[in-house]
């Protein structure tokens, strides 16, 4: 069991770094296709990351070694980060080592290293971004972990390993309180990923970026990193989201069959929530940023209704 | 007071009745007084009655001291602060104590009122009294709160100081008549009292000239939290 | 013999500096004859503790463990605070507001005072506890206007008028007394004398003495500074000297309360109600509330003080009117604490309105900057006064609230609600004097900065720690009270 | 013969630091004395406090009785779980603030060496008899002698006014706050009038009584922990005080109050009801929010660390108000979970607390600045303190692994049990809770990262900065420990639950020894392990190992080279350092979306001014909405008892006349 979960684990990181750079590939790919753009090939970002990465890093003179020592961080964050959910298999060796609140605090330890680093230089861009980035989180934050408390109420823990095993393997139940906090569920990933109508990551533009602005003074491997760790969120959050709320399919026991059943389903599921990503940042436009608390406060609202509902209509499951 | 009781009373007492009597009208007078002068003759005629219903109590009961008392009472009372007060108002040339902080009738009305709150709270103790009148000890707590009343009402400091030795007439005669009269030490005691006091109320009568050019005690109001 | 003493030192000294107090060795005689006065007092108090309750000339006399704890009290502040006034009278002299025939007139009448303080607790005739409290007014009076500006004069006029009315009343009840004892004893029995009344108050008559008891806690009362009889106190205290504010709230105010405490046993006896507690209780309550509310407007320092010293007076009232052995024990002992804070007090606040140079809470700051023992003794002092913690006073409040607590919880909302504006208003201006940069001078004379700290120590050591004899003393005294 | 070596030990420590303190005042200027020699013993015996109190939590109780006191109620200690557990807090945390504070005290500065010494050590003292006294008496005096020298601390650079006025309103606040505490022992003792506390834990008491006795000590105690209309304190006397002094107070002394409270709820009055765990819950939730909040938005460096302790404090009584809840619903079990985090939730911030208010210290002392608007870039000269700061604002974010988030990990799993609790309000109202609960963690994550960020990072505000230089050996020693203790105890997080047992079970009757026990020392599993574990080894491992294998990797595939250059920022030709966001620019996000709870001034410059000015001021409102009509109500009483006194010596003599007449009336009649 324990080398199954090895295993499992092993495959389950190797597969998220592999993958996370043609997820983010895929959503450019879908989105230009939508908006009747040329697309980018879909493993543009392999080259971005390659090129970067044999690129020399330039670093500002103010730049201390927190600077430098921020992307290892978050790109390790967030390494752990989609290691930790289950989206392969529910035996995990670090399945134990952290529940959703820890994932949560991974999320926010990650969000607290590139904030700082966007602050070191001391630039007036650099301190916007951190700002503003910090202020999506304090908003998101809480409304992602009252997601997390639903379903932990449903499932009676806040492991996550658990909670998609109950969701995934015991007889079927529809769960109105899943579908509100599904909802407040991808509103978040949308603001934490730096995504329209929160963020355009594809945006320089001075006034309305957020994410871009901090690590603007970033360059070379660094820069790598931290992009190749945008990649492994939107994928984390985009594993999660498959774990919470579409969780059929993950393999449970050591079974090589199931593992590889698993794998296939994942990247389905994957290429079809890239492909909605997609739809939303065509569909909607960019919000000012102080629609933002309004965005957010909806997802949090949503997601406190979604564990009252839960308390009021499924108290007894 | 009715009239069985009267009769029971022996001559004496019904001698210190009529001092009691009298000493209530002197206060009535005192308080109703706006003349200095007056004033002082009228509080001097209060001693003289103090000191004649304390040598007839002391007559009457054979208690020796009390007529040392008495004597005291005379001297004190009747001439030495009378001349004492006298010598101050011509040295302070002040005469006229013109205004009242309120005027006489109702300061009158005022004092009717005491006397019967004096009354009524004496009777209890005027109905146990052993000795040869039971209304004295009334009578002299009408008095003191007359003089109170007095004081409260006098705006010089003059009429004020008359008013105080008025007060201690009142005690004196509660204690003497009322109830036999203290011990000699005590009475010694209080007369000394008296007679530093009125020493220094005559120092500060100049004193107070000398600083707030008047004795008009309206002046001394400096010290207040308004 | 000790008692003698006690009585004839001060008596003594008081003539003798009436003589030569224009000669510069008045401030040490002065000295001399109240440490003279101590010795004797701890000689007394050891007999007394030795041999118990005593009487001495002719009955007149008495000691029991009750007053000889205020005589040594009496004669331990009266030591200090002459320790005190050689410093601060040189500096007045220096500074010109005190002429050489003052100081003379001013050793006089402190020993004077001194005198009639120890008579009026060492005797057993109320008559002549009576005649002691009405001498001690008019010592004091001569103390308070020593200055003879106009200012001193309104405050000692007030002060005469007031206390001349009030300690009348108070001889209203002596007679009161005295005619209801004069039944039972006879008019040779020593109908005046506290022992011979002690034995027969169960058989007084109670109606006479519960109007006895009005006429004298209205006047003793006045003396006490009771609301709403205390408004000669805070001119009082301002407007004297300052070794005098010392006195007059550190003594003269806990022996006018003692009077009445000693009255109050006799109509406890003779009414077997809780009258005579009511009265006191009501009059301390209202004497602890009102006050609290001036003190937040003074801008005197001695007035601010003099305050306080009402509403202290009106707590240990309280703690007497409520009676039984804890609330007795707490008001002897809060007697004790507030006498020595008190003191310590004025002695700390008389340097600093020397070093200012005015009386003005807002002309004076900095005091710890210029001079640190001033300015903490001041700081401390204070803060024991409003009851804090470790010192003595917090200990007798202690007592007091929990005393309430359990038997008027209704009273315990104001008491507290009181102590609480006081702290506030209080606080906050001793600390702005003590704390900000100086605006201060140094004296021209070193002040005696000993009596401070001595009374602040003793404090101190009352909050921690109660000597076992002194407990016993203590719980003596309050089970004569009862 | 019972043992009574550790309290016996304890009190000598106690002792110790009254000696200390002694001897500091005797030699007030004999600097390299009190430095070199006294600061570090109060350090060392701090440490041994904290042994003997390790010792003391799972020991017997022990009692004396010293002869001190009053005459029929001499001072009574005892020393069991409860206060074993805070005198850890106490002594550990005291260690590292006193070898700080041995480097810390310069010469020259407001108040003489000496003194500092002496109130800093009787400070210590005093807080160690508050958490071993036994009687009412002796707990008062402790506890106001602590409020007493804690204010002189405060105040010893009283020459600036608002320090004395912060000195002023925190003694006030202090002692409305200690009448609120004695009222309560008062109500305890009842009729038997016995203030010991065995006598208050053996009365039985009748209908509301435990209730008001409750709600006075939550008065009492909330004063002194600054919890919700009550903080307007603190955030004043965090600032004035001399760091050392806020670290102790932030750290230690407001946990004091928490000590007091959980003596009186849980052990000295019988029965709890749910509603008094509700009523902690709702203030500790007002509290916590309304700090985290304000915390957000100060610009004075120390308030915003004064304001995120009013913040802790309130969740630190919503896991106490959890607990109550618990208990009274016969959740032994859940209970201990409640009060196993909020313990655990006090010693995390202490020393998180302390390790940032003496950082604060440090760049206090290094520039002179306590407003973050001119300060940054700190890193480059002070990087020691730079770093270990990071640790505690990682820990007081409430970020793995770090001590902060086991607590608040802790606190969240207890509130996802509250489902089983058999009333719906309750039931539905827990949840709400929990997610305010979460949406403080993050602003805690926002102040935070505005206090680091504005003060080590970016570029010096001003140029006196350059001259900042980095903690002296001896505060670096006092951070150290700190900083190693909020490491450790963010990764040994079983042996601190095992350790809290003892307290659980002495308070709640339940403990979590077993859950924590059965996993081993690496895994957190307070109930099952299928329910919630969280493993901060493997967590911290993983991050431990990624790292360096990633750092590795690129170096070994790529290259390592690097160049510096000036900041690129979108090519913005003319950076300088006051293009970087200030602290009110940073607050701004929180000043907008939270503009209900300020009270605001603005200035607004006009298009035509030539000298155009902006202002901006916030303030607490609770100070205008309570504070102002108290003393307007006061004020108003004192004018119009003002009339009284009015100078006429008429009008007094007829004040006594008139009492004389009612009393003969009433007498009479």
């Amino acid at each position: 069991m324990n080398f199954y979960a090895l295993f499992a684990q092993l495959l389950e990181l190797i597969v998220a770094l592999i993958l996370a750079p043609m997820l983010t590939g895929w959503v450019n790919q879908c989105r230009a296709w939508m908006q009747n753009r040329s697309a980018p090939p879909l493993l543009q970002t392999y080259y971005t990351l390659s090129k970067l990465f044999h690129k020399d890093v330039l670093l500002a003179h103010n730049a201390s070694t927190l600077f430098r020592a921020a992307p290892y961080i978050v790109f390790s964050c967030m390494a752990l980060a989609s290691a930790i959910v289950p989206t392969l298999s529910t035996e995990l060796i670090f399945s134990p080592a952290a529940d959703a609140i820890a994932l949560v605090g991974l999320f926010a330890l990650a969000r607290i290293f590139i904030s700082l680093a966007g602050m070191d230089v001391g630039t007036s861009f650099g301190s916007l971004g951190s700002r503003r980035e910090m202020f999506i989180g304090f908003l998101a934050e809480p409304a992602l972990l009252m997601v997390f408390f639903t379903a932990s109420l449903i499932s009676h823990s806040t492991s996550l390993a658990t909670i998609v095993e109950t969701l995934a393997h015991k007889e079927f139940a529809i769960y109105p309180s899943l579908a509100f906090s599904g909802i407040a569920f991808m509103m978040v990933s949308l603001a934490e990923n730096a995504r329209v109508p929160i963020d355009n990551p594809t945006t320089h533009l001075e006034l309305t970026m957020i994410h871009e602005a901090m690590i603007l003074e970033y360059s070379g491997r660094h820069l790598a990193l931290i992009e190749w760790a945008s990649c492994l969120k939107l994928f984390a959050y985009s594993c999660l989201g498959i774990a919470l709320f579409f969780p059929f399919g993950v393999a449970q026991a050591f079974d090589p069959i199931a593992l590889t059943l698993a794998s296939a389903i994942l990247v389905a599921k994957l290429a079809l929530g890239g492909f909605t990503l997609a739809l939303i940042e065509t569909l909607s436009a960019k919000m000012r940023v102080f629609r933002a608390p309004e965005f957010l406060g909806t997802a949090f609202l949503l997601a406190v209704l979604a564990m009252l509902v839960h308390l009021l209509l499924e108290a007894g499951r | 007071m009715n009239l069985s009781i009267l009769h029971a009373v022996p001559l004496a007492g019904q001698v210190i009745n009529l001092c009691a009597a009298i000493m209530l009208l002197l206060g009535f007078a005192m308080l109703a007084q706006r003349r200095i002068l007056t004033l002082i003759n009228l509080f001097m005629m209060q001693g003289a009655v103090l000191a004649v219903s304390t040598a007839i109590v002391a007559l009457t009961t054979q208690q020796h001291h009390l007529l040392w008392s008495a004597g005291l009472t005379l001297i004190l009372k009747v001439i030495l602060l009378p001349y004492i007060l006298h010598r101050l108002i011509r040295r302070l040339s002040v005469k006229w104590d013109i205004e009242t902080l309120l005027n006489i009738p109702t300061t009158m009305l005022a004092g009717i009122a005491l006397v019967v709150i004096a009354f009524n709270v004496a009777q209890p103790i005027s109905q146990l009294s052993g000795t040869i009148m039971r209304a004295t000890i009334g009578i002299a707590l009408a008095c003191v709160l007359l003089a109170f009343l007095m004081m409260i009402t006098r705006s010089k400091a003059v009429p004020q100081v008359i008013a105080f030795l008025a007060m201690e007439n009142g005690l004196f005669f509660a204690a003497t008549s009322a109830t036999y009269g203290m011990p000699m030490v005590v009475e010694l005691g209080i007369a000394l009292d008296v007679l530093v006091g009125m020493v220094i109320f005559g120092v500060f009568f100049f004193q107070i000239r000398e600083q707030f050019d008047s004795l008009d005690i309206r002046h001394m109001e400096r010290f207040k939290e308004r | 013999m000790e008692l003698a003493l006690v009585l004839a030192v001060p008596f003594v000294a008081s003539l003798l500096l009436a003589i030569v107090g224009h000669h510069h060795i008045a401030d040490r005689l002065n000295i001399v004859s109240s440490l003279l006065t101590l010795l004797a007092a701890a000689l007394l108090t050891i007999r007394v503790i030795g041999e118990g309750p005593m009487v001495l000339f002719q009955e007149q006399f008495f000691v029991d463990p009750l007053n000889v704890f205020l005589i040594a009290l009496t004669a331990l502040v009266g030591f200090t605070t002459s320790v005190f006034s050689r410093p601060y009278m040189r500096v007045e002299h220096h500074h010109g507001r005190l002429s050489v025939p003052r100081l003379r007139l001013y050793h006089s009448m402190f020993q004077m005072f001194m005198c009639t303080m120890l008579v009026a607790l060492a005797t057993n005739n109320l008559g002549i506890l009576w005649v002691a409290m009405e001498a001690a007014t008019l010592t004091t009076v001569l103390l308070v206007a020593l200055y003879r500006t106009p200012a001193s004069l309104e405050a000692a006029w007030k002060y005469f008028i007031l206390c001349g009315v009030g300690i009348a009343q108070a001889l209203f009840g002596t007679i009161l007394i005295y005619f209801a004892a004069e039944r039972v004893l006879g008019p040779l029995g020593g109908a005046l004398l506290w022992t011979h009344l002690d034995v027969v108050k169960m058989s007084l008559e109670p109606t006479v003495l519960s109007l006895a008891f009005v006429f004298l806690i209205v006047g003793y009362g006045t003396k006490t500074g009771l609301v709403p009889l205390h408004n000669w106190l805070p001119d009082a205290h301002a407007e004297g000297p300052t070794p005098v504010s010392a006195v007059l709230s550190g003594l003269l105010l806990n022996v006018a309360l003692y009077a009445v405490v000693r009255c109050k046993v006799l109509v406890d006896g003779a009414l077997e109600s809780h009258f005579a507690g009511n009265l006191m209780m009501g009059f301390g309550l209202l004497t602890v509330t009102v006050p609290a509310f001036y003190l937040s407007r003074q801008k005197d320092i001695k007035r601010l003080f003099g305050f306080s010293s009402i509403e202290h007076m009106g707590l240990i009232t309280f703690a007497f009117g409520m009676g039984g052995p804890v609330a007795s024990f707490a008001g002897l002992l809060h007697m004790t604490v507030h006498s020595l804070t008190k003191s310590a007090i004025f002695f700390a606040v008389g340097h600093a309105s020397q070093m200012a140079g005015t009386q003005i809470i807002a002309d004076i700051k900095g005091l710890l900057k210029r001079s640190p023992t001033i300015g903490w003794g001041l700081m401390l002092g204070s803060l024991a006064i409003l009851g804090m913690p470790p010192f003595g006073v917090f200990t007798s409040e202690f007592m007091i609230l929990t005393t309430a607590i359990k038997h008027y919880p209704w009273a315990t909302p104001v008491l507290l609600t009181s102590l609480g504006v006081a702290f506030a208003a209080m606080f906050g201006k001793v600390q702005a004097m003590a704390f900000g940069d100086p605006t201060v001078q140094p004296l021209p004379h070193n002040p005696a900065l000993l009596p401070v700290f001595v009374h602040l120590g003793l404090v101190l050591m009352l909050g921690l720690w109660i000597p076992p004899y002194l407990a016993e003393w203590y719980r003596q005294a309050a089970r004569l009270i009862g | 013969m019972r043992d009574l070596s550790t309290i016996n030990g304890l009190l000598a420590v106690a002792t110790g630091w009254l000696i200390i303190g002694g001897l500091g005042i005797l030699f007030p200027r004999r600097f390299t004395l009190i430095s070199r020699v006294l600061f570090p013993l109060g350090a060392v015996l701090g440490l041994a406090l904290a042994c003997l109190a390790l010792t003391g939590i799972a020991g017997e109780v022990q009692t004396i009785i010293l002869p001190l006191g009053l005459p029929d109620l001499p001072f009574h200690l005892r020393l069991d779980g409860l206060s074993g557990f805070f005198l850890l807090l106490l002594g550990a945390a005291s260690a590292g603030i006193s070898t700080y504070a041995a480097g810390y005290f310069r010469k020259g500065g407001g108040t003489a060496p000496g003194l500092q010494c002496l109130l800093y050590h009787v400070f210590l003292a005093s807080m160690a008899f508050v958490m071993l006294a036994d009687d009412g008496y002796a707990f008062m005096v402790a506890w106001e002698t602590m409020a007493l020298t804690s204010f002189f601390l405060v105040t010893s650079e009283h020459r600036h006014a608002e320090i004395r006025r912060a000195g002023y309103l925190y003694l006030l606040v202090a002692h409305v706050g200690a009448v609120g505490i004695l009222l309560s022992f008062g109500v305890m003792a009842g009729s038997a009038g016995d203030y010991t506390f065995d006598a208050m834990r053996e009365f039985f008491h009748h209908g509301a009584w435990p209730t008001i006795a409750f709600l006075l000590a939550v008065f009492g105690f909330g004063a002194k922990a600054g919890v919700l209309p009550l903080h307007i304190w603190l955030p004043e006397a965090h600032p004035a005080a001399p760091s050392p002094v806020s670290a102790m107070m932030s750290g230690v002394m407001l946990k004091t109050a928490i000590y007091g409270l959980m003596r009186v709820t849980f052990d000295l009055l019988q029965a709890q009801l749910w509603w008094w765990g509700l009523i902690l819950l709702l203030f500790g939730l007002a509290s916590a929010i309304f700090g985290v909040i304000f915390s957000a938005i100060q610009t004075d460096m120390k308030r915003l660390l004064a304001y995120s302790s009013i913040e802790n404090i309130g969740l630190i009584l919503v896991g106490f108000g959890l607990a109550i809840i618990f208990k009274s619903f016969l959740l032994p079990h859940l209970a201990a979970l409640a009060l196993t985090a909020t313990l655990y939730h006090c010693l995390n911030h202490a020393f998180f607390k302390s390790l940032l208010f003496l950082c604060t210290g440090s760049v206090l002392h290094a520039t002179g600045e306590r407003n973050l608007g001119k300060l940054g870039g700190l890193i480059h000269r002070m990087p020691w303190v730079t770093w270990l700061a990071l640790a505690g604002v990682l820990a007081s974010a409430g970020l793995p692994p770090l001590n902060g988030f086991v607590s608040e990990w802790l606190l969240l799993q207890s509130f996802l049990f509250t489902s089983g609790l058999p009333h719906g309000y309750l039931n539905m109202l827990l949840p709400v809770v929990a997610a305010a609960l979460a949406l403080i963690a993050a602003l805690a994550g926002f102040a935070m990262v505005k206090f680091f960020g504005v003060v080590f990072l970016g570029q010096p505000r001003e140029e006196k900065l350059a001259a900042a230089h980095d903690a002296g050996r001896l505060e670096r020693l006092g951070l150290l420990w700190l900083a190693v203790g909020c490491v450790a105890l963010g990764l040994l997080p079983n042996l601190v639950i095992m350790m809290l047992d003892p307290v659980t079970r002495l308070l709640v009757h339940s403990g979590l020894s077993a859950a924590a026990s059965s996993h081993g020392w690496w895994l957190l599993a307070p109930i099952s392990e299928d329910r919630a574990s969280y493993s901060p080894a493997i967590f911290f491992g993983s991050i431990a190992l990624f790292m360096p294998l990633v750092f590795w990797l690129v170096r070994r595939r790529y290259h390592g080279r690097m160049s510096r250059v000036p900041a690129w920022d979108c090519g913005f030709p003319l950076q300088t350092s006051r293009m970087q966001d200030t602290a009110e620019g940073f607050g701004q996000p929180i000043r907008r979306v939270f503009s209900p709870f300020f009270k605001r001034t603005r200035e607004h410059p006009s298009a035509f001014d030539t000298q155009p000015r902006y202002l901006s001021i916030v303030e607490d409102p609770i100070w205008y909405w309570l504070y102002v009509p108290i003393t307007r109500i006061v004020e108003f009483g004192t004018r119009l008892i003002a009339f009284l006194q009015e100078g006429r010596i008429a009008v007094y003599l007829l004040y006594s006349f008139a009492t004389l007449i009612i009393l003969l009336v009433l007498t009479r009649g």
